[in-house]
């Protein structure tokens, strides 16, 4: 018989393992992009890991699905992308999970749930919309996600979406990666009224504030509201309270924006220290090398891809063949 | 094989019969279930129920954006966007969005959205529910756009719109709404968009034209014939992409292009059709038919004065007839 | 000395003065259309009243501005602008308030303060957001009212518009003219939340909720709301409760979407009824003879002006001559 | 009477000048204070402080309508949007609101409003940050265009957007920040908008261009002269309105004509300036050198296949110099 106890070290092993392997790409991506491998821009997700992985870990795909924003890596590996296809991507390469067309920014999977990343800032809540009303006519029980940033609370699809959601009860749950800032602008500066969960009032719906840094509180605020979804309770609003570690995008130096001081007390709630210390060092060093290894293998295979082939026939429309 | 009936009515018939086929096909827009202000959609609500017809809020951008989401997962929607002249609210949802999506994503999906809406001036409505802001879409990859100027093509542009798997915005005009004519039966086959189609033969000019503008057009052609001149009248239909090969055609042979649009001067698709033929079938002298370079007023002393109606249209004739042809090739 | 109810009677008769001015400008032009006389649409605004009317006499125009709806006449007259050149403009004349360029639905006259009237669902909402930056940027202690439909407070601008407002402290006072429907539509069916006023929470706002067919009551919250607005205490969101008697625009029949019942009870709460049931009946009657001549004059000297001038130049910018 | 300095410096010291010298000139966008994510605004909010320069939540139609309003109100707002291809977000406000405003309220106020933004391609940006979205605009009556191509011209353009009593729409291309040139002092006169450039004079073909496209036909034009080929190369700057005067006369001097636009196929400046041309220049052999129907794709390998560089422009050239030129008149 297994106890509870293990029962629960399981699962923060397998949400650890999953943060890891986010945090580790993306610290690859970032030297890649440093030494201009990865052309463009990249949006990058270290510490705030357990927002992915812990909403994601609750998904069935393609049931289900999710819309992500450009800083969307994290979203596309917890969903189950493969990491050579996205690095493959990022470095532009036919192998690519969109074959090099769309980018860092934004990626799509469907065959993993991922309906996109979208690089317009509020696009994500619209588009998710769009699937929960479809999971709700074809009557699919699929539940949809929109994670989004804390600058698009104050866009127009923030309110147009959740407007609409809240009055035909969509089976959906929007996720609010709070990370304190848009850019280079204090989320505070420019968010009228404090607290964007407690916008969900306005709508009628439930908004719930959570720990971003901490997975397995993610993971339960956001089971209590994906089983609301798909049992037709309609829409909750979840605010995950996070920080990200690296700068917006490109080449920002943070420090520009940042009081100091700050980044040092969120290294000190980083996701993946707090999940480490609750398990077994030998179980955390097998998963870390693990880990090295799956990612340092999936830089290997994109970069033996070949680059994206411009001499592919490409319709901007689907015809009948 | 056919029956007759309005172009309102036409618009809401090939809504049925695709409802009716296809248990993915969803209406989604204000005021819908009551048929719409311009009473395009009656019956609907209570033929098909609240799960196929759905009342908006007023939240263009919302739900048109939450129709992409849908057709990506399956749905083929059609959004009732009220007055052409709200595209602006879409335009990020259908440029950005939409119209990408399939290239982009490396064809995973594609997106089958329609986007109806009234579009066109002449009905004193005002600068702001009148245009027909068909540059802001001609330039967006991966988007279509067709206008039905008869019952006929109201019914058959609809169908082929839904049918069609990728967003195609259809354009219809509100004075057109209570023209009558005969439409094809449902069981008739749905076309693919593109084509062009000629409305009268003549051998020395072409004027191409859409929506309103082509009874203009027509009416301008027969005031022309009993001056001797004979214009082939085209009726665009398909205004992305255009009928590059039947406009080249005919142009080859006129040696004349005049461009009828009731649109701003600049931008719209007069200019692009008169880049496409000369492109295509080498310099030609061209007249565009155009309103002038203001917003439509309200006063009918005023909205009369800037519509491109027959007059002026033969009038641009005859200037061009003026001049020498280009050689027929 | 004069007693405290007599200066109330005084502002009561001058409010019902401008309320009945609107309710007969507004039968003349309901019978102009119903002739054809009245070319396009028009959207009415028997019932409204008391808002339009309580709201604008707190107002100093033209340091005050005001952005109205496309259902505007009631706005534009409680502005002070001339009935003659309204129905002008109405009747497409040269001498309209936009010489027959905007017609019914777009009218402006900045000279009373009156932005425009706006023809997009909730695009007053966005422009007096805009008057108010200018006030508060120049300084000139002006306030700005925006006027808008239940329906507009499901659109984009609502909500961009309120939290920027929010955000910067704008001396603004945001007017929900809630007549229970959105063309065909009741308002309940497709606003999430149920209510307009309390979505101001959500930017931190003080949102009241006031008997729009009271218009003393109307004038008592918008004072307030004014005051605050003018002393940098930024913006208020005040819900109005009314009714339109008409239908919504052109020749739409309400029977088809109104219960039955419900607009016998709204007619029995009318905003002119209650005024004048609290006047004596002789100055009731005086100025109802005054409105009518007033509205009827207006209307001889709109029919006697020249259609608007389709051989003015005219250009969409303005050039320096 | 001038300095050296980058294009990016040239916008910050044009919009530094105004507002400088009219105190009801203010600039708000998404991370201006800290100089925007181009860097192209540093500064100026040490100088002119939080009335002056406001940062904005991400809430592109709410403040840009928002500015609409307060230049109504006396200001003379500077909206910066990060990058085109947000512009579907505020087309209903330019479209329907601040461009129709002083025809429709019958001149009683204009509408002074510049709104900038960053377009273009190369940078690897993808298919959402990579776009130059003319054709969305080109149709506006009311609404002005202007494309920088040059330093001198991204602080002389800004200047007089600023200036004008009218909405204009700034173009600053990414791939030009970095450029260096001469730009005028502060207290050069400020032109009005609509003229064009002939950058280099030329009698066998006119190649007509903006933004970083004209450089890309200026290093064309430097081949086929190698080759015996003169063309003219035309910096449009203005896009609406054309300098169709500057264009039509060169036109009928070379008797061709290329465009060439970094944008889609059809619905672009490029379609424009052959309808405006050949209206008004007569019948003229024409190509069009743009990108292909599709989204711009982000891979170097996709991207660059896509882009209208050098060779291929100096192509067209080549194969419209195969054909008879119109006669010169
Ligand atoms: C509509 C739109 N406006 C502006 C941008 C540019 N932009 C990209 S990310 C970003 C900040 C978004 O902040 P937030 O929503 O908090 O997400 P985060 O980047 O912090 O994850 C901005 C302004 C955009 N992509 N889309
Ligand atoms: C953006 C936009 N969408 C749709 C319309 C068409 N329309 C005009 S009025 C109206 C209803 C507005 O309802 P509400 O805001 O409650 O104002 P009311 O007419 O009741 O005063 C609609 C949908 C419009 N003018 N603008
Ligand atoms: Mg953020
Ligand atoms: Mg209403």
């Amino acid at each position: 018989m297994v106890s509870t106890a293990s029962i629960q070290t399981r699962e923060l092993e397998r949400l650890y393992a999953q943060m890891l392997r986010i945090r580790l790409f993306e610290d690859e991506a970032h030297r890649l992009f440093m030494r201009n491998e990865i052309e463009g821009s990249i949006h990058l997700y270290q510490g705030q890991e357990a927002v992915a992985v812990g909403v994601c870990s609750l998904l069935e795909p393609p049931r289900d699905v999710v819309a992500a924003t450009y800083r969307g890596h994290g979203v596309c590996l917890a969903l189950g992308s493969e990491p050579a296809r996205l690095f493959g991507e990022l470095l532009g390469r036919e192998n690519g999970l969109c074959g090099g067309r769309s980018g860092s920014m934004n990626v799509v999977d469907l065959e993993h749930g991922l309906l996109g990343c979208f690089a317009i800032v509020g696009g994500s809540l619209a588009a998710a919309t769009g699937a929960a009303l479809a999971s709700k006519l074809r009557h699919d029980r699929g539940v949809a996600v929109a994670f989004f940033g804390d600058g698009a609370a104050n866009q127009a699809y923030f309110h147009e979406s959740i407007n609409l959601a809240a009055v035909l009860g969509l089976p959906i749950v929007y996720v609010c990666e709070n990370n304190q800032y848009g850019e280079f602008t204090p989320t505070a500066a420019v968010t009228a009224g404090g607290s964007i969960a407690a916008r969900a009032a306005a709508y009628g719906l439930p908004g719930v504030v959570v720990d971003g840094n901490d997975v397995l509180a993610v993971r339960a605020a956001a089971a209590e509201a994906v089983e609301r979804a798909r049992s037709a309770g309609g829409p909750t609003l979840l605010e995950a309270q996070t920080y990200r570690h690296k700068g917006h995008s490109r080449h920002d130096d943070p420090r520009r924006y940042r009081p100091a001081g700050e980044l040092e007390a969120w290294l000190e709630r980083d996701p993946l220290a707090a999940a480490v210390a609750r398990l077994e060092p030998e179980a955390a060093e097998r998963m870390a090398a693990a880990a090295a290894r799956e990612i340092a293998d999936a830089l290997d295979e994109a970069r033996a891809a070949p680059p994206a082939d411009p001499t592919r026939p490409a319709s901007a429309t689907k015809e009948p063949s | 094989m056919s029956y007759e009936t309005s172009y309102r009515l036409a618009v809401r018939d090939a809504l049925a019969e695709e409802l009716e086929r296809d248990s993915t096909v969803v209406l989604l827009g204000e005021d819908v279930r009551i048929g719409g202000v311009f009473n395009a959609t009656p019956e609907l609500f209570d033929r098909f129920g609240p799960e196929r017809i759905l009342d908006t809020p007023i939240s263009e951008m919302g739900f048109t954006a939450a129709a992409f989401g849908a057709a990506v997962r399956g749905l083929r929607p059609v959004v009732e966007i009220m007055f052409g002249d709200f595209l602006g609210l879409v335009l990020d949802t259908l440029a950005n969005q939409a119209a990408k999506y399939w290239y982009v994503s490396n064809e995973q999906a594609s997106v089958p959205l329609t986007v109806r809406t009234t579009v066109g001036a002449g009905a004193r409505f005002g600068a702001y529910h009148s245009q027909t802001p068909v540059g802001w879409l001609l330039g967006i990859a991966g988007l279509k756009i067709v206008a039905p100027a008869t019952p006929a093509d109201a019914k058959a542009l609809t169908k082929a719109a839904i049918r069609d798997d990728n967003p195609v915005v259809v354009l219809e005009h509100k004075l057109l709404y209570g023209r009558k004519g005969e439409v094809a039966d449902a069981d008739a086959p749905v076309e693919r968009i593109g084509a062009a189609a000629v409305r009268r033969g003549g051998g020395d000019v072409t004027v191409a034209a859409a929506l309103a503008s082509l009874e203009h057009s027509l009416t301008a052609a027969e005031l022309l014939a009993g001056e001797g001149i004979e214009a082939e009248v085209i009726d665009l239909r398909s205004l992305r992409p255009l009928d590059r090969a039947t406009l080249a055609e005919s142009a080859a042979k006129t040696g004349r292009l005049v461009v009828v649009e009731e649109g701003p001067p600049t931008g719209g698709y007069a200019a692009e059709v008169v880049a496409a033929v000369v492109e295509a079938a080498g310099p030609t002298p061209v007249r565009r038919v155009t309103m002038p370079d203001l917003p439509i007023p309200f006063a009918a002393s005023l909205e009369d004065a800037v519509l491109p109606g027959p007059d002026r249209i033969a009038a641009a004739v005859r200037s061009l007839v003026g001049e020498p042809a280009t050689v027929p090739r």
